[in-house]
């Protein structure tokens, strides 16, 4: 390693002791601090100030970078959660890499923190100083990644999550694809009679939205259309789409996945037959062509959801089998409509008063237990009523599965193409629950709709525009910086590099890939910095830039003492 | 039904390797099914062989090898039977091929994979001594030399997948199952070793010193674990007393063992005692036994080399206890002597001449091909044809039918491919398609212009050597026009590209720098070929396995050391020159000489597959020794059988017989022999031509003149007692009858066993007790060595109050007249002395070869005989049918002495071996040959004494006088008569002096 | 290489010899194969010149190779008795038992060409062999007798 | 006086980095016996870092990331949680492995960042000083967690336990998983065989030596030690050297 003790010859660190005001000053003798850290190995340079962070602090530095020609800057003082990038900025302009600074905590978790052991706490801003110190020296300058970005978006799923966000981005002016899989646009909404709470017609409802995504400026609609191929990154995707035998490819900045969600085949279940025996569905487009005659109504809920296989509660249901009996009551107010439930889910306010308008309608309400479900037979269902605690035996001439929504068939393959997790129920899995939920781990990924989750119309159109706001915060820039300090496979280890890929699987955000030449390579724009590829590299060849093992190590040398 | 040309082998042991060999080479498509990933079977866990000490690896591999890359061989591993169908001449098979998650075609067997996988799971081939990677090939020289994926261990994680640069790792690759159609099937799934059950009274998975006799023939082998060190596996250290325990497992009419005998342990005891002393001086073995049953050619003769050079001690004794002594790891062992004492002795180390046991899928086999097991669950067989099964079609050859050796199997294995012939034969060549090949480029009298292409075969070559360094430097050599570099050249798409870049650059000479000529120089050679380059114009640098491999830590050494080789070919591929390989005409037609059983049965299936054939009789009888002989051992009716073979024989269309007969001359060589012979009671001449010959001439029985033979007419021989009880009922009016074993045999004249005549003496002896129940019989013997299933009848003669006495070699029994009354006086192993008064004394008397009538025929066709005047194979262990001299083999007696089952095997083994000749139109020799050079030969005969192939004489030439003459077709290229020739006027194609030369100077600054 | 530059490098101790080494085909070559599959590490001192058989190999050979400046020549051939060839190896045998005298009566180390057996099998044998021929022509140094001819 | 216990501190930058300085904005009071490495996220923390320390004699040592599905990177943290359970069985050879300590600490955590802080320095200081401290170490100790720390950067060990969250919970490559107890028993043997690998290197480090003298050095069974020896010979780490009487010498590559 002569190389590299040459290098550290010319390594001249300068430490900057922070009384902050006397918030460090006011336990520990910073000033002796300032001296004794002269001793240590490569330093050049060691003063204390009262406020390091304040105009004459960050004079003082530029200063004694110039005089003593300093090439690494330590400054012991409060956190770097807050005042890093200010002393990479000091720097910087003194003409040093800005990350050529290391920060030492000396006041958080120092003074602030053992306020009665003030020796203790020197022992300890001392020890800090002398682990910055030697990281310091170690350190190597980094430059930020710079990544363009392609000012256009696409959306996959031309139903309403897709088309509202398709439309937002479009009006923001962002070139806009709208990708199709059917030969038109409104995918579930084409088929539903009325829209609850409000009874708005569907197809009236939908036929605004089209007219206006049809007629919006930037916005390219690709139906009869599919996505066989994506690769790239962040602000730049190459997206290959079929349509009709044909293969076109288009330079992507962000995509948004609003693919919804498919309907759950009841083939087996209380003796679905698809004539008397019918879905929700089913019976939402007999209600939109001819009137409902049949005199005696059962409606079931949770059929093949809050199961076992399916545990999940698909949360759209309750509320379309209300709809659905209160436009029944509406066209034939004679019938007579019993919904055997388990629980009844109708949450807000909005929605609780459909249910009260329902009961008031005289809809009949069942409760029934899983351990005893209802037993189908040819012309009634035997029911076990929890409540009043007798099995009721109930006439039908039309039953009415209430399924629930599950994932697509194909959510897998798409999820391979743009490497984006899916959940146990196979929808896709956004970034986090609560306060990513509409991105994915990857950038420049999002999601909107029932492809993520079952949701109702209103709430399939605020993540659509949601989806829509967080990729225009890519799109809107012709670049993006991205943090330097990335994992990278640099040359001098790369022949100890296997190709095991154990590295790949184990990166949260697909940035490492095994490149065409069969090699790996770390794609910093994707590369977020964890530092979890470095800590599992099987040949210890891959380096996180700015953590890497040796500066860690040279801190805990350091302190445990060579 | 239709029959098809084609043939399934299953099992790809050594016995399955040379049918399948024999077969294609004889124009028959064949599938070879084998069940684990590599082919070689145990005796590519071997260390040494037997007598020999012949390397097993050494003489396997270069047959594995051309069996993996055989065109007409379709080699299937990790494979599975599921079902049979259909009858003799037309099979349908279906084979499940189970995924390896390897891409065959695309696994270059780099071992990258293995060396990188996480798991470490237990090493089967090394029998658990070391551990493997779920991802590994069976051992390094495997064949097909692929990597594949034990499902059991692996835990998925992908890392084999990540690190191969040749993307052959295909998790997702699925089983397949295929149904393959064949006019016959040889079944060779060989054996599974007998495993002493874990409580046992030999300690055995209790003690870490007590080993089997497989795990030390790995501790032994220089490729093992431990490297060809004999260490004791508790601690490492070389153990000092090694006790070999004979019989576990056989010989066992009581415990979980076999009843039978498991035939070779005798010998490959001997074997690992004597190898075990070679490897450490300090090792002293001792060995007990019971019976040392030393039957075979050469056997006993080793047996008595391992006590006399190598002092390994047997003791005539199964022991009584092992005991492990805490403190040292050391075996105690108690033992009772043969005078009835009971000793304790300590050992560092015991090993277990474990038996055989019938393949472990015995039973699954059997079922799926529709044929009868015997009573130990091994095939059952003809009893004069060991190779037929039960059902018609399918043939089984090796220890599938009984416990049995290399030799043994490997005969059997042509054996079985024989009687394919004999089923198949005009299928032959139905299936085979010969590739179409472009003409050949004229390239003489052009200057070279190489092409050389450096391979990085992945990181293997290209993470140590500098490539493109080494391509650079490459370009810079004389004559190179082009320099280029492959990830893989071995790849399907980089032939291409060579092909591609003949036509373009012009090459007319062809260098790879990359792995191993020994593997792919014949695939590189088939490539230039195809772009219309002679085969020969091709030279290859080992850049990997003798250059990146051996010096990983010094890649800039390495870097110097690839270039040098790459110069040092270049230099030589200067100096090449294209070879055409000579072609022969082969005269279909065969002579068999000697009618016995052996004989008749060669030319009977060469008739049958319509080859003219010529059998040549001294007797005026067909027969043979058969004519004396009644029944065998097991009660096949052997009287009955010879004179129906006469008859098929003597009335065969293709076969003409000569009686009587004697061969004044045999002239010319494989192909295209003449000979020349005087025959019948009127001295009648005939010649005729022939492209084989089958030396069947069998031997004599020993007439002995100890024990008053010939002297008292109450002492008669084997033979002679087998006549009497099959001829009259004399034998009921006998009280006592003694009878002595190895007359003649095992003695300082005849050192080797005769091995028929313990089963002839128990023959006799039930068939005596049987018309005589009151009849006294007591065998005088030495050991007894009723080996494989025999062991039935030798315990059934025992219970049938047979007494058996033995009697030490140096205090033979005496015999005494008394009042015209014999009497027989032996001492016993507790140094008693008995008397026997006999009615007759019977002499198993041995059977001889007479070096005066076989020594004209070795001469007239240039081929050895042994010590003891019988007929001297070409190799003991792989080629025990075949002379070194090519176009002649040996069958029955006249190679050793022999059953009447095995002398039929080794028959139609002879015939399918020659059957690889004469189904051919012509044949091509190799084309390396030596070359003379007549104007310098001053026809000193030097070569000629150095050539082990009879390829040279010397002739009178017209304008040089008497030199040298090197038969084309006899010539393998070797180079020892080169090497000695004091006047240069040898050279070798393919190596000449020149090149050599030009490879040792030329070195370029 | 100039002469300077050659005494220099005989002077220093990173001198390291050139070797040349004659393998039969089937079982020294195999070996040598073995080695590598097996990764056993030897020097790479040796460059390797392939044999049918050490039969082949004319005393000419390794008289050649030492007059042409190589370091050392080693000769492996299969073990007697396991010679593909039959004999071929046997008759190397006794030619080079009469090679090295008639060189040791030249005045040739009788170190410079070594003779060795190693089967297919032996892949750690050979590279023990080679080990050991490095370094005994190593500790012979240079070989001056010969004029260099490059 | 009694025992300071000397401790080391690794926090994520984005949860427990922040808990401490939220501590100290919050001037919560605990003691100054631990001294903090800032890394991105726990997931960096190789557990090579946890073994140097000790091996330095420091007393304990601490790793804090976010709150298991907290991560700032998603996952980082479950990584982390595989690494350290790995490093804690490496230490529990030597009976070290309640010198480290796990824990996940919210940026909002300060109360409780000092509350788990003062605990682990009052749990180190009854367990007293560490045996390789300084002043005085352990040798035969110092010998074995070298070992640890050579065969935590054995590649065999670092594919397994860089895999096996994926394969343990998700799938493998076969779309399979593998059951927790199934894997664990794998790795406990592997990180045993690399442990007592890793110390047979050492032992031979300076000269060779037999397998019984080295069973005899190590406490081990001398067949295991065999065993071991092929294992490491097939990786070209160690060799035969030469044969003394009946017993092979062993020498390190």
């Amino acid at each position: 390693m002569s190389e590299e003790e040459k290098k550290e010859e010319n390594v001249r660190v300068g430490i900057f002791v922070c009384h902050c005001g006397s918030n460090i000053g006011g336990l520990i003798d910073c000033h002796k601090l300032a001296e004794e850290s002269k001793e240590l190995p490569f330093v050049a340079h060691a003063e204390d100030n009262l406020y390091t962070c304040s105009e004459t602090g960050l004079a003082a530095i530029k200063k004694a970078i110039e005089e003593h020609n300093l090439n690494r800057v330590v400054v012991a003082s409060c956190t770097p959660r807050t005042h890093e990038p200010l002393f990479r900025e000091c720097i910087s302009e003194a003409g040093l890499n800005p990350y050529l600074f290391n920060f030492v905590n000396i006041r958080d978790q120092c003074t602030w923190v053992h306020m009665k052991h003030a020796q203790e706490a020197y022992d300890k801003a001392k020890d800090l100083i002398k682990m910055g110190a030697a990281k310091a020296v170690k350190l190597e300058p980094l430059e930020m990644i710079m990544v363009n970005i392609t000012p256009a978006a696409m959306v996959i799923g031309g139903g309403v999550a897709g088309m509202s966000a398709a439309l937002s981005l479009s009006r923001q002016g962002f070139k806009t694809y709208l990708v199709e899989k059917e030969d038109k646009l409104g995918g579930r909404l084409n088929s539903l009679y009325k829209l609850f709470p409000y009874d708005i017609d569907a197809s009236e409802f939908i036929g605004n939205i089209i007219s206006n995504v049809q007629n919006a400026k930037n916005l390219e609609i690709l139906t009869s259309s599919q996505v066989i191929n994506i690769e790239g990154f962040v602000g730049n995707f190459e997206v290959e789409v079929e349509h009709n035998g044909t293969i076109n490819t288009f330079e992507i900045g962000a995509i948004i996945v609003a693919v919804g969600s498919s309907i759950l085949d009841p083939t087996g279940l209380f003796g679905y037959d698809g004539n008397k025996r019918i879905t929700q569905f089913e019976l939402e487009s007999k209600l939109k062509n001819n009137k409902i005659n049949q005199k005696d109504i059962i409606m079931i809920q949770c059929v093949g959801s809050r199961i076992e296989e399916r545990p999940y509660c698909s949360s759209v249901c309750c509320m379309t089998a209300l709809k659905n009996a209160l436009n029944i009551k509406d066209q034939n107010p004679e019938a007579h409509i019993t919904i055997l439930f388990r629980d009844l889910y109708t949450p807000g306010t909005e929605y609780e008063e459909y249910y009260r308008k329902a009961r008031e309608q005289g809809v009949l309400f069942v409760k029934y237990d899983p351990e005893k479900m209802p037993v189908i037979e040819e012309t009634q269902v035997k029911v076990f009523n929890e409540y009043i605690n007798t099995e009721m035996t109930i006439p039908y001439d039309l039953l009415v599965l209430s399924t629930p929504l599950v994932a697509n068939d194909d959510n897998k393959e798409l999820a391979q193409m743009l490497k984006v997790p899916l959940e146990a129920n196979k929808f896709f899995l956004e970034a986090h629950v609560k306060l990513r939920p509409n991105d994915f781990a990857t950038d420049g990924v999002y999601i909107g709709g029932s492809a993520k989750w079952p949701v109702d119309i209103t709430e399939s159109i605020s993540q659509g525009y949601a989806a829509a706001s967080r990729a225009s915060t890519i799109l809107s820039h012709d670049t993006i910086e991205v943090e330097g300090a990335t994992s990278c496979l640099p040359e001098y280890n790369k022949s100890l590099c296997t190709g095991c890929e154990v590295c790949v699987k184990v990166c949260p955000f697909n940035a490492i890939i095994k490149n065409e030449d069969d090699e790996i390579e770390i794609i910093e724009a994707l590369c977020k910095g964890c530092g979890v590829c470095a800590a599992t590299c099987t040949n210890q060849a891959l380096v996180i830039r700015h953590f890497t093992d040796d500066q860690i190590m040279s801190e805990i040398f350091a302190y445990g003492g060579e | 039904m239709e029959k098809v040309g084609a043939v399934m082998v299953v099992g790809a042991g050594i016995g399955g390797s040379q049918a399948s060999l024999d077969l294609a080479d004889s124009g028959y498509k064949v599938y070879l099914i084998e069940s684990t990933t590599s082919i070689g079977g145990v005796m590519a866990q071997l260390d040494k062989t037997f007598p020999t000490n012949d390397c097993a690896m050494c003489i396997v591999s270069p047959k594995l090898v051309e069996t993996g890359r055989h065109q007409n061989i379709d080699l299937s591993i990790n494979c599975k039977i599921q079902e049979v169908s259909g009858e003799a001449g037309n099979f349908t098979v279906k084979v499940l091929k189970k995924s390896l998650f390897i891409n065959q075609d695309k696994c270059t067997g780099c071992g990258v994979c293995g060396k990188e996988c996480p798991v470490e799971a237990i090493d089967i081939f090394n029998e658990g001594l070391a551990k493997y990677a779920a991802t590994s090939v069976r051992y390094p020289q495997a064949v097909p030399l692929v990597y594949a994926i034990n499902k059991d261990y692996c835990i998925g994680c992908g890392i084999c997948a990540g690190v191969c640069k040749a993307k052959a790792v295909e998790y997702d690759l699925e089983d397949e199952e295929v149904d393959l159609n064949v006019g016959a099937i040889i079944l060779s799934p060989g054996f599974d070793e007998y495993v002493p059950p874990k409580a046992n009274l030999y300690g055995y998975g209790k003690y870490k010193n007590v080993v089997t006799s497989i795990e030390f023939e790995r501790i032994l082998s220089a490729s093992g674990p431990y490297a060809g060190r004999v260490l004791r596996p508790s601690d490492g250290d070389v153990p000092e007393k090694v006790a070999f325990l004979q019989c576990i497992g056989s010989r066992d009419f009581s415990g979980s063992g076999n009843p039978y005998c498991s035939s070779v342990c005798c010998m490959y005891t001997a074997k690992e005692a004597v190898i075990a002393h070679e490897h450490m001086h300090q090792i002293k073995p001792t060995i007990f036994s019971m019976d040392v049953r030393a039957y075979g050619k050469d056997f006993d003769k080793y047996i008595i080399r391992a006590q006399e050079e190598y002092g390994v001690q047997y003791i005539r004794s199964r022991i009584s206890s092992i005991q492990e002594v805490p403190e040292t790891n050391d075996l105690r062992i108690r033992y009772e002597t043969e005078d009835g004492k009971v000793k304790e002795e300590i050992f560092q180390m015991v090993v277990l001449a474990v038996g055989f046991n019938p393949p472990n899928d015995a039973k699954y086999l059997a079922e799926k091909f529709g044929i009868e097991l015997n009573e130990y669950n091994f095939a059952k067989t003809d009893i004069f044809n060991p190779v037929q099964t039960s059902k018609p079609g399918i043939f089984a050859c090796g220890a599938f039918s009984s416990p049995k050796d290399i030799p043994d199997t490997v005969t059997q294995a042509s054996a079985a491919a024989g009687c394919v012939n004999q089923l198949l034969y005009d299928e032959k060549g139905t299936l085979i398609t010969e590739k179409s090949l472009p003409p050949e480029i004229f390239v003489n009298g052009q200057p070279p212009r190489i092409g050389v292409f450096i391979c990085h075969c992945g990181i293997n070559i290209g993470g140590f050597v500098d490539v493109p360094e080494v391509t650079r430097y490459a370009k810079t050599l004389p004559n190179v026009v082009l320099s280029d570099r492959n990830l893989y050249t071995c790849s399907a798409d980089t032939q291409t590209i060579i092909k591609n870049m003949v036509k373009e650059y012009h090459l007319n000479r062809v260098i790879v720098a990359s792995c191993t000529p020994r593997t792919h120089e014949p695939l590189f050679q088939e490539t230039i070929r195809e772009a219309g380059l002679n085969r020969y114009l091709f030279q290859m640098a080992n850049i990997r396995d003798q250059c990146s491999w051996v010096h990983m830590n010094e890649p800039e050494a390495a870097t110097e050391k690839a270039k040098d080789l790459v110069r040092m070919a270049v230099n030589k591929a200067r100096k090449i020159q294209p070879i055409d390989r000579i072609k022969l005409s082969v005269t279909p037609k065969a002579l068999v000489v000697g009618g016995g059983i052996s004989g008749m049965a060669a030319a009977l299936n060469f008739a049958s597959q319509e080859y003219e054939t010529y059998l040549v009789e001294k007797q005026d009888k067909l027969g043979g020794f058969a004519n004396n002989i009644y029944h065998t051992l097991e009660g096949g009716d052997v009287q009955a059988f010879i004179t129906d073979l006469i008859k098929k024989i003597e009335s065969h269309e293709f076969i003409h017989v000569y009686k009587e007969a004697e061969i004044e001359n045999i002239d010319g060589y494989i192909g295209n022999f003449k000979t020349s012979i005087i025959y019948g009671k009127n001295k009648e001449k005939a010649e005729f031509e022939h492209g084989v010959v089958i030396v069947a001439t069998g031997a004599k029985e020993y007439q002995p003149n100890e024990y008053l033979y010939g002297q008292n007419d109450l002492v008669i021989l084997q033979s002679e007692l087998e006549k009497i009880l099959n001829t009259s009922d004399d034998i009921k009016k006998k009280k006592s009858i003694v009878m002595i074993q190895c007359v003649g045999s095992r003695n300082d004249e005849h050192p080797y066993c005769s091995k028929m005549c313990c089963a002839e003496a128990i023959k006799n002896a039930l068939l005596a007790k049987e018309k005589n129940p009151d009849v006294e019989i007591t065998v005088l013997f030495r050991d007894i060595r009723t080996y494989g299933f025999k062991e039935k009848y030798y315990r059934k003669a025992r219970e049938a109050g047979v007494i058996f006495i033995q009697y030490d070699e140096n205090d033979p029994p005496k015999i005494n007249v008394e009042d015209s009354e014999l009497r027989v006086e032996v001492k016993t192993a507790r140094h008693d002395t008995i008397n026997i008064k006999s009615d007759w004394l019977v002499l198993s008397a041995g059977i001889y070869a007479i070096r005066e009538e076989n020594e004209d025929l070795a001469k007239m066709l240039k081929v050895p005989l042994n010590d003891d005047n019988f007929f001297l194979e070409a190799h003991v262990k792989l080629r025990p049918v075949d002379f070194a001299t090519e176009g002649v083999f040996v069958a029955g007696i006249a190679h050793c002495p022999k059953t009447i089952e095995d002398s039929i095997a080794q028959a139609n083994a002879a015939v399918s071996r020659a059957c690889t000749i004469l189904s051919k139109e012509e044949i091509e020799a190799e084309g390396k040959t030596a070359q003379i050079d007549m104007s310098r030969c001053i026809g000193c005969g030097m070569c000629i004494e150095n050539c082990a192939y009879n390829a040279i004489e010397l002739i009178d030439d017209r304008r040089f006088g008497r030199v040298a003459y090197i038969n084309q077709a006899l010539c393998k290229g070797c180079g020892a008569c080169s090497g000695n020739c004091r006047c240069a006027a040898i050279d070798i194609l393919g190596f000449t002096g020149e090149q050599i030369f030009s490879m040792i100077t030329g070195r370029v600054s | 290489m100039t002469v300077k530059n050659e005494q220099e490098a005989e002077k220093s101790e990173e001198w390291e010899p050139k070797i040349i080494a004659f393998l039969c085909n089937w079982c020294s070559y195999a070996g040598a194969d073995l080695a590598g599959v097996s990764r056993i590490q030897y020097p790479p001192n040796i460059r390797i010149v392939r044999v049918p058989c050490s039969g082949r190999v004319n005393p000419y050979f390794i008289v050649k190779s030492l007059t042409d400046g190589w370091d050392g020549v080693v000769v492996s051939g299969c073990h007697p008795g396991d010679c593909h060839y039959l004999t071929g190896n046997l008759v190397a045998r006794r030619r080079f038992a009469i090679l090295k005298e008639l060189l040791e009566f030249f005045g040739i180390e009788p170190g410079r060409v070594n003779f060795m057996w190693a089967s297919a099998a032996e892949g750690e044998r050979f590279a023990v062999l080679i080990r050991k021929a490095t370094k005994i022509v190593k500790e012979l140094g240079p070989n001056k007798k010969f004029e260099k001819k490059w | 006086m009694s025992f300071e216990p000397k401790l080391l501190g690794f926090l994520c930058n984005w949860c427990s980095y922040a808990g401490a300085d939220l501590a100290g904005v919050s001037r919560i009071q605990y003691p100054p016996n631990m001294r903090v490495i800032r890394v991105m996220c726990s997931g960096r923390v190789d557990p090579k870092f946890l073994i140097q320390a000790l091996e330095l004699g420091i007393d304990g040592v601490y790793v804090m990331g976010c709150h298991i599905g907290d991560c700032h990177y998603l996952e980082g943290n479950y990584e982390a949680l595989r690494k350290f359970d790995m490093t804690k069985k490496l230490l529990s050879f030597v009976g070290l492995d309640n010198r480290i300590r796990l824990d996940w600490v919210s940026a909002s955590e300060g109360v409780r960042f000092g509350e788990v802080v003062s605990k682990f320095v009052e749990d180190i200081r009854a367990l007293g000083p560490s045996p390789l401290s300084r002043d005085n170490p352990d040798q035969e100790l110092l010998k074995k967690v070298k070992a640890i720390n050579m065969a935590a950067g054995t590649k065999r060990l670092r594919a397994l336990v860089g895999r096996q969250r994926k394969i343990t919970e998700e799938e493998n490559v076969y779309g399979e998983k593998v059951p927790e107890e199934e894997f664990n028993e794998l790795l406990d043997t592997a990180l045993k065989e690399e442990y007592d690998r890793q110390r047979i290197l050492l032992a031979l480090a300076r000269d060779s030596k037999s397998v019984k003298d080295l069973a005899v050095e190590l406490s081990l069974e001398p067949s295991l030690v065999l065993e071991h020896m092929l294992t490491l010979k097939g990786r070209s780490q160690v060799d035969f050297q030469e044969i003394i009487g009946n017993t092979p010498l062993f020498m390190r590559i």
